[in-house]
């Protein structure tokens, strides 16, 4: 009752984990399969990156800000890791580069990837992350070039950190996305009034968890609004009631990263949750887009 | 994330030195704090007691952490992470190297509360003990023989005891030796009573990040740092 | 030792009441200047403006999403209004409009002002709001006109819902503003899973309170790196470690809304706070901008 | 905000109903909540009971409300705002109009709690009236002198009763009503007595917008909707 088709891939319920959460290893990724409607992997670029030296990540009581940055082992070492992936449910492999080029490339190494994800988003690493994804032109280019480097779906995940997200979705609807993903987390930081300093040691990150929810079910309500293809919802989701709220928006499915601090039985539990609020209302696939008009 | 202030610095060794802070943290033996020296990387530390912890210098953070002053700022999240449980008998530690550090505060924390301890100890040579003198029933091995047995501390735990004796048994020290000392018990089938206190390279030390996954899929930062034997898959 | 001086103006402290927030009357106007250095109206219009419908206010635990709308009683209406203001500190009245000349004549209407200041912000009003204030010439030109109008201080408010408020910030400096305050409130929405509806009467509003600190100081740490002119640091400040957090980031005076909810002895609370801080550390003024490089 | 179901509505008069919910809120009386009927406006009620509000159809949600049916969903913020005070001698309830809805619940509170209480209740037509027969000790006043005193509430007051006989007064009704009882007591240094349950216009119910502020400053929705006589600067 809780089973979705997402651009052609069966889902056993719309709950997927987003990126960056649990997602470098194929062992933490086969744990979250378990329950889980879909994974998808930490954004992965051609070569090797470092990304931030710790502290990375603040808990600031009303969500998290993060400068763990875009690192990564590399597309081929990562895609070694991913063999291990025992397959509980449909993998996607998150992308981040800072040419059409060098990300449509990334898509070979991921042969047995159920579908890809450009992240066009992050807010602290420069040039492969918002300075990507706050360009219509390019990124519409992007999504262009990935397409035709693949046969399986593709979705362009956006930023909140823009003029106007749907210019941005619509770019990347125009280059061919087979959807967005909404939202990456919103630039942010915190000082340590003790020793004065940023707490980051990159001084600024990403703000994701329970604080931006109010702020990312509009990027999804307004998508929804404006877009043919599906949205997918992430933000701050942590009840199965912000799953309910979300799909009413608009989104098909959601993601959820920043929750997995309360538990890991997460999707478990969510699951478990949604099939009640089905077994007394419709399936879950009937409500999406409800609160509309 | 809060701040604590440096009160004290012991100097154990060229490289190993034992931080008091001037807050004593709620915490049990096993947890650890992220501690980040400003200017620094933030890194994972074992308590050693309620209020310090014992680090080596093995690169840049470490370092500085082992000629920090007095008086200086730290910024520490924690403490965090699963303890060892507390033996319901005699207690057998294994510790190897600096991973004599989360033993030295579960040692104290036993003792305090009546119980019995003996530990086994091995380093490299008689320059890294750390303070050994302060514990009563201890046995020591080296590997190039300066002190104690001469031998590596699985070894010494072959000749020296019958492991199947203790209650519970605590082991702390590099992944290698760790590995051994998880074989001989799965042979010896003793895993259930074993308890594994495991590093791994952390990012965010709160779970989310994934970096610090086990070959199992458990996160050492927030289902660890310590294991029981059954749970690993080594 | 908690005194400042932005712009001219003398306050006792470098608290500010947030426009929207108790500021529609002089009689609450009133009680709040008793403990505040400076206190900001409600935001002004040429003409009366009925604002939303109820509800306009959602608290979602993390902080609120508004959608008060720029209700107003018009201009002349509220300068009668504020002549019962009895000045127990700086007044500074809010103003918005759709021109540059439409906002540059309000300021004939409130002599007694001691400052000005511009919203250009406002998430969800339509034409007067955000429009206006993601366009840097608009701004630029707004600015101009406004600070041609008259001789008090006059600071533009800016929205973190653009590409890159920096951006922005210069636009208004260049205009001649004699600083700038952010953050106004990001746009958001709730829905209600029950009804399937969204909450407030005008769909979407904008949040405000905790869940927004960490955004709205990453915006004040830019504007200060990149500004000459002063910055007004606000959005989620609560407590005396959030005005110090601003300061350090580089704030001169903050501004406080929600955390009204709280209490309204906020500003006798926070400024006794403050005095023990000062006591043990150096004077207020002395710590703008220090957690900088 | 949450949800709740209409149980039950019951018409006193063409303008008038009492609808229950179907859950029934912890609560003192003189407390509203801000209901809000889906697709309107929302708007502050005072409860009439722990799971009722009393409600006369002015405008347009207050026509939509009078007219909704059991089963219907309501949403709800509250209840809110500073109750009536306890009396701990005989109270005197003094209503105009719908100004009877809190004063209900103040009623059945006091007699629940086995004290005794006086009504005086003015409206302008007999018709008006709601459900006035349940309660034991009442006056009626009516404009026209359709049913008890003819004349308004005040009069009444001033023919009726010696208000210093009284622990504790309590007035809800029309601004007009209020101010005149206020002069009333004030010039028979009755106020400290005295509270008073004020309506004004209330945007955000949470004591944030500033909208419901008072002529010194005071907040009707966070800080009141009841207020003692001597607070109020008439
Ligand atoms: C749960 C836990 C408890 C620990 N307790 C202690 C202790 O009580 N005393 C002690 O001296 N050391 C302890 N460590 C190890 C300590 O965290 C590392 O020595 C330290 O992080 C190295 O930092 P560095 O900047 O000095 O070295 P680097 O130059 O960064 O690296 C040196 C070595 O340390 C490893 N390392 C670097 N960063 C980390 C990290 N964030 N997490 C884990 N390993 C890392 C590197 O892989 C490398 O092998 C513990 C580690 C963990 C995970
Ligand atoms: C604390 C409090 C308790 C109240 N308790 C009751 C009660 O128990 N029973 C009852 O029938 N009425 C009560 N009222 C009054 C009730 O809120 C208004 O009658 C209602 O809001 C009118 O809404 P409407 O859409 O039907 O009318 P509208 O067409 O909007 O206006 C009709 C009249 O109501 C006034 N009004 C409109 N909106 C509000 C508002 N948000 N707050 C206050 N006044 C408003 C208008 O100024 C106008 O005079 C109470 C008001 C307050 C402030
Ligand atoms: C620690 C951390 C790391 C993240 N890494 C990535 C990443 O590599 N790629 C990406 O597209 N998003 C990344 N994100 C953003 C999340 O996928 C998600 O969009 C955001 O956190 C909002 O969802 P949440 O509130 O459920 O966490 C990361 C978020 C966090 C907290
Ligand atoms: C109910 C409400 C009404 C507001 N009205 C205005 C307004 O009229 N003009 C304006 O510039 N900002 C308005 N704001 C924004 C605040 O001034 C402030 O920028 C924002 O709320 C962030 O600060 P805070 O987190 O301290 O509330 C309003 C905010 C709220 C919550
Ligand atoms: S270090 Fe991030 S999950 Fe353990
Ligand atoms: S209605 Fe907003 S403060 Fe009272």
């Amino acid at each position: 009752m809780l089973d979705i088709e997402l651009c052609g891939i069966k889902m056993r319920n719309p709950l997927m984990l987003a990126s960056g959460i649990l997602g470098s290893y194929s062992s933490s990724l086969n744990r979250i399969a378990e329950n889980a409607g879909a994974v998808v992997t930490k954004s992965v670029g051609a070569e090797e990156r470092e990304g931030y030296r710790n502290p990375v990540l603040i808990n600031y009581g009303d969500g998290f800000v993060n400068a763990v940055g875009l690192s990564s082992p590399g597309a081929e070492v990562f895609s070694k890791e991913l063999k291990n992936f025992r397959g509980g449910c449909p993998l996607i492999v998150s992308l981040f580069g800072s040419s059409p080029e060098e990300i449509a490339h990334l898509t070979s190494f991921f042969p047995f990837a159920d579908a890809f994800e450009i992240n066009l988003s992050c807010p602290h690493a420069e040039k492969v992350g918002l300075a990507v994804g706050s360009d219509p032109t390019l990124v519409r280019e992007i999504v262009t070039y990935v397409k035709k480097s693949t046969s399986k779906p593709v979705f362009a995940k956006l930023s909140p950190n823009v003029n106007d997200i749907v210019e941005i979705g619509k770019a990347a609807e125009k280059g061919g996305a087979d959807g967005v993903v909404a939202i990456n987390t919103i630039r942010g930081m915190s000082i340590d009034i003790l020793s004065r300093k940023p707490v980051l040691s990159n001084i600024s990150g990403g703000v994701s968890g329970e604080a931006i929810k109010p702020i990312a079910l509009k990027c999804v309500w307004d998508l929804y609004e404006n877009l043919k293809i599906p949205v997918i919802g992430v933000g701050g989701i942590t009840t199965w009631k912000d799953v309910v709220e979300f799909m009413l928006a608009g989104a098909e499915a959601v993601q959820i990263g920043s929750a997995h601090f309360y538990s890991y039985k997460l999707f478990f539990s969510l699951k478990e949750s949604l099939l009640a609020y089905v077994r007394k209302n419709e399936p879950l696939k009937e409500i999406i887009g409800m609160a509309h008009g | 994330m809060f701040s604590v202030r440096v009160k004290n610095v012991t100097k154990h060794s060229k490289d190993t030195v034992t931080v008091t802070f001037n807050v004593s943290f709620r915490s049990f033996p096993g947890q650890f704090v992220m501690l980040n020296l400003p200017g620094h990387e933030e890194i994972p530390l074992s308590l050693s007691s309620p209020d310090s912890v014992t680090v080596r210098a093995v690169g840049e953070t470490t370092e500085a952490l082992v000629n920090i002053q007095p008086g200086e700022l730290l910024g520490i999240k924690g403490p965090m992470g699963r303890p060892f449980s507390i033996p319901n008998g005699t207690a057998l530690l294994i510790a190897g190297g600096i991973g004599i550090a989360p033993l030295i505060y579960l040692h104290d924390y036993i003792i305090g509360r009546g119980g019995e301890v003996k530990i086994l100890y091995g380093v490299r040579t008689s320059e890294e003990l750390i303070n050994h003198r302060r514990f009563e029933n201890i046995k020591i091995s080296t590997d190039n023989g300066s002190a104690g047995f001469h031998g590596n501390v699985i070894d010494l735990l072959k000749v020296e005891d019958r492991p199947d004796r203790y209650s519970r048994i605590y082991c702390c020290g590099p992944e290698i030796m760790l590995r051994k000392l998880y074989d001989f018990f799965k042979e010896n089938k003793l895993l259930r009573k074993v308890e594994f206190a495991l590093e791994r390279y952390m990012k965010c030390g709160m779970g989310v990040c994934g970096s610090c996954a086990l070959e199992n899929g458990l996160m050492v930062c927030s289902e660890g740092p310590v294991f029981n034997g059954v749970e690993l898959e080594w």
